[in-house]
């Protein structure tokens, strides 16, 4: 490939690279910035219902309901799953 | 020129090739790092082993694959057979076997408990029964050594008997091991009268140095005689203990309890993770076996108990039976639920150091049962 | 195979299964006591003789009568190994 | 009757087999250890590579051949990807994002500090006018990640790229890593006015510990939709992130930022050395790349700064743009050049924690800019 | 149906598939522990080894078979010659060379040891006149090395020129260094006056960092020059060394003295010890070797201890003929039982210090000696 | 072959490798008392000058310098490896 061809690439992956590293990064503000007000919502709503989430052994119900969640949560994936592929 | 356009850099995104079955596998992943984090379920291997299953279904990255990270490590460490066997030789060098030296009866606990194994793998071939199940003889016994409530067991045999299962099976084993407080209590309530529960046993006795660097040959030496199918993972369990009770090989105890157990653990979640493809783990199988796991934890528990009230009746009541409840293994959650659920009938029992024994005999339980699956099915 | 022969064996599997997991267990039992006896009792004598096997530098005597116990057993081993094969 | 006469002796001395090329290359080898034992280059990495160097030009020895220790450590850990991404997981959980958490915005100066890649990839085509050049897009792409200032980030992208190179590229990225000192303040100074290095910054916001956790999440949710190719560099960096920040799995924490990156570290840097080999690292090439390196340096620091002065008049004289020239990573050296060109402006403004989120958005940054360059050009 | 029936159940015991041979060295494996456990023989590595021995001579099992777990490591770690000479890394950041540095002449010590050695080759090369012995040049130059008393040299040569006896060679080679305070004794005491044992040796000259910083250079650039064929060993002792002297890399030298040498101390042992196996271990070869190594051992400390005699006449009185057994290596035991002999005739004299430069002189001079064997008979 | 002969190969080994050893460890006590001088001599000149080899974070004038010798040093190399190549 001529010499000239190939600075054409690289100015054509400058462009490109550039412009997708500045949206990566620019779109990563913004998710911060949604995450960061969704994690203090959760922790100000936590801070008044009791540091429960971080208790070493499980509490029955707790973990009872926690349970079903695992399996409904893995069942409606499989469910989803193959309603698609078939 | 080369061709650098906006339809291949659509191409190369992730959102152009992102399947469903990614999608929800992701999920999957997300959820066991949500029990991990948040509920503290079995977090060193279910964190990593949800991390693995996302990277693993990232589109075009091909993390998973033969080339890949997780899969160059699978392929190391896991066909081999390797890292379950380094974790039982952690296992082995972490575990003091005193409390079941001072009490070789509950071994017998131990034993009863593998009754969920077996049942489990009846229960697997009779789900052939309802349409979508194919289990062969080699699949229900992979299945099966859920109910041995022991991690690298699974994997181990997992890895022999049916590679394509190992991600549901791997999940499904630390999923219930950590759901043991919530699974195991109503079963040894319902099976024991509140005079049973009551029992205080007697303290263990002295149990001498000598008599811990023999164990492991004891261990072995049976294992040799009559079941050398089950000899790596004996070995290297009892080889781990050896270490630690020798007390001359400080340097490689510690090593064997920290350094190797601690990278190996990250290396065997991360390839385990990668198992969870959604051509592999979103399927009717998947159901049964988390059904059928449950189902395990179930029997081995009132087996456990069952047995332990055996010995309550035959040694004249010394015997507290709900720590046949710790035969499952499971260790030590196992041993902590019996401490617990000895301590809601009588406030003075604490049953931790007598409910040791049966747990440990557990882990020797189940891998005598995973010997005996590898021997006559994996032939 | 049919199912009903696949529950069959299984089936079969479970009673020896569990049978080898009872025995194995069982036969470790007696082990474990025929050691513990075993132990204590050396450990008794030890006991009275001083707690001359920790001792980390070989004293000459014992190690000479050892270092002759290794080349011993070794050859023996051979010997029989030997003797048996031929 | 074995022949061994004094000449097959002389022919196996060292003497004997010596050529020129290997004799400079010891000399190159003896360069960097000077560099990290006297000048504290780098010593961690530019200590093993120089080694590493010495030991593989030894004749007769084969030391980095194929069957040789290096030659073997480099096939298992460097052709595979396996130790740069290691290295990246111990990178993860040694930093704490809680400065860029506190500022996202200073991600945009991350951003702005890869243009020194992206212009070092047209200045390393631009050479092949000059006679003696011939560098591929492939091989143009991979000296320019040089300009990422991140050593796994440059061995995994010439690995994969360019692997002839490989060892000049990683020297490059080393040594300019430890001159960020000696090239970044004169920049600095000259691109912003003394009023704009007077600014101080307000004091960081607390971040609390659910941000932490998520943060990792959030970074390989955009890296998943946008740049997949980016997911093993981005996937290992953010699962040792969350390693440390779930505080639930201290032990693995612990050995992925020690037993792990130590042992990983001794290695890779052996086997980078294996590839300084004199056919391959005295050649015109590693002119060119020596001096594209320098100058990649440059503009990434100088385009960092830019963008800090354009932070500066949008956000009113609230961002010092000085702490653009961390964006170029070169993690925490970087941070500390601007710390120190300050405090030579105003004795009571400490910019280090300021500096630390662009900082650590450099390592993404450039690690994004890897994808892209796997993704356009590795195909 | 699957048959599963107790005729292929008896068939899966250890019971009817025990050989007598694996019996046998299953007992041998036992010595070891015991040797290793109760006498503190070498525990690190015939602890190991023993446990090696035994799991690999399971019937069934196959642990030290091409799938085996121990199998794996042997072809991992020996077979490719990585263990050792990780060993010698370890060994390299262990040791402080402060003692030689201040007493370069006792360097021909440690060269006077290595008679052992040579004599040995051709004690081993003459007992092929017995019948039932067929040696090779190359078998009798490993089996020789055992005179070089240093483990992991004595492998590293082994797996390359007698890969079959490798296994009876590391026995000879462990269990003879941890009988040095039986053997050496009565042969110093034999060959010195009281007279001479009595020499109080001027206390050593302090040595500054540089010259110990510069030390690993200096031998490593003689073994480039005379002996590349000792690169390998040389390479990894200096290099290990460097990481310990340099001062700037405490994280890699810490991960060179402990997590690196333990894990591949555990590795290096249980793989050795697979080569145990009744057909390659249960030889007249065995014998053979055990006698030699005892031999090589003898001469080797006669050697020193009359090199010191010289270098007493020759420096007036100023050396200690005893530091010249030290030269064997065996570290640090033999310095040990320089400085017990030494009190044993003036209990105001201790030795300790001066016999450590002969002492790590020796694994220099065993690890030159390898070199020569390499080159001479590995081509 | 003979056992002669392997005997004679093994004399020769034998006398050529101590032959080996002894001058290799005899250079090196030469090579070592060199560079213990070489190294008091630069201590003591160190010492005077201030430890200022030691400090971690470089001096802007000492490291310019010494980039010029990195960057030197190499081109050095690679030139005098082409020009014997060539
Ligand atoms: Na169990
Ligand atoms: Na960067
Ligand atoms: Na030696």
């Amino acid at each position: 490939m001529p010499i000239e061809d190939l600075l054409l690439s690289g100015v054509n992956l400058m462009l490109l690279g550039m412009g997708i590293v500045f949206t990566f990064l620019l779109v990563l503000v913004f998710a911060m910035k949604g995450m960061s007000k969704l994690a203090m919502a959760v922790m100000e709503r936590q801070g008044t219902v009791s540091t429960h989430a971080s208790t070493p052994v499980l509490s029955g119900q707790d973990s009872a309901t926690m349970r079903g969640d695992l399996v409904a949560v893995i069942s409606a994936a499989i469910n989803q799953y193959r309603s698609i592929r078939h | 020129m080369v061709e650098i356009g906006l339809e291949p850099l659509w191409q190369s995104t992730g959102l152009a090739n992102l399947e469903w079955g990614q999608v929800l596998m992701m999920g999957v992943g997300c959820a066991l790092i949500y029990l991990a984090v948040v509920k503290k379920f079995e977090p060193l291997l279910l964190l990593p082993i949800g991390f693995g299953a996302i990277l693993s279904n990232i589109p075009l990255a091909g993390i998973g694959g033969s080339d890949g990270l997780l899969g160059l490590i699978y392929s190391v460490g896991i066909e081999t057979g390797v890292f379950p066997l380094l974790i039982f030789m952690g296992v082995g060098a972490l575990t003091d076997f005193g409390a079941l030296i001072a009490m070789p009866w509950t071994l017998l606990l131990g034993a009863a408990a593998q009754f969920g194994i077996f049942v489990t793998l009846l229960g697997a071939l009779a789900l052939n029964f309802v349409p979508g199940f194919d289990f062969t003889l080699a699949e229900a016994s992979a299945i099966a050594i859920i109910g041995g409530a022991d991690g690298p067991t699974a994997i181990f045999l997992a890895s022999r008997l049916a590679p394509d299962l190992l991600g549901a099976i791997a999940v499904a084993a630390y999923s219930y091991m950590a759901l043991v407080p919530i699974i195991q209590p109503p079963i040894m309530r319902l099976l024991t009268t509140e005079a049973e529960r009551n029992v205080e046993m007697q303290q263990l006795r002295h149990v001498n140095k000598l008599e811990k660097v023999l164990f492991p040959f004891a261990v072995l030496l049976l294992c040799i005689i009559f079941l050398p199918s089950a000899a790596p993972l004996i070995g290297m369990l009892t080889f781990g203990n050896l270490l630690r009770e020798s007390g001359v090989v400080e340097r490689l105890s510690h090593a064997a309890q920290n350094e190797i157990i601690n990278i190996v653990t990250i290396f065997l979640g991360l390839a385990v993770g990668s198992k969870l493809s959604a051509d592999k783990f979103l399927t009717i199988d998947t159901l049964g076996i988390l059904t059928l796991g449950a189902f395990a934890f179930c029997i081995g528990t009132a087996a456990g108990v069952i047995m332990g009230k055996i010995m309550h009746r035959v040694t004249g009541g010394k015997v507290n039976p709900l720590i046949g409840a710790a035969g499952v293994s499971a260790v030590p959650m196992a041993a902590r639920v019996v401490n617990k659920v000895g301590l809601e009938t009588n406030h003075h029992n604490f049953l931790l150091m007598h409910a040791m024994g049966p747990n440990v005999a557990g882990v020797i339980g189940s891998a005598v049962a995973a010997g005996i699956l590898l021997a006559m099915v994996g032939g």
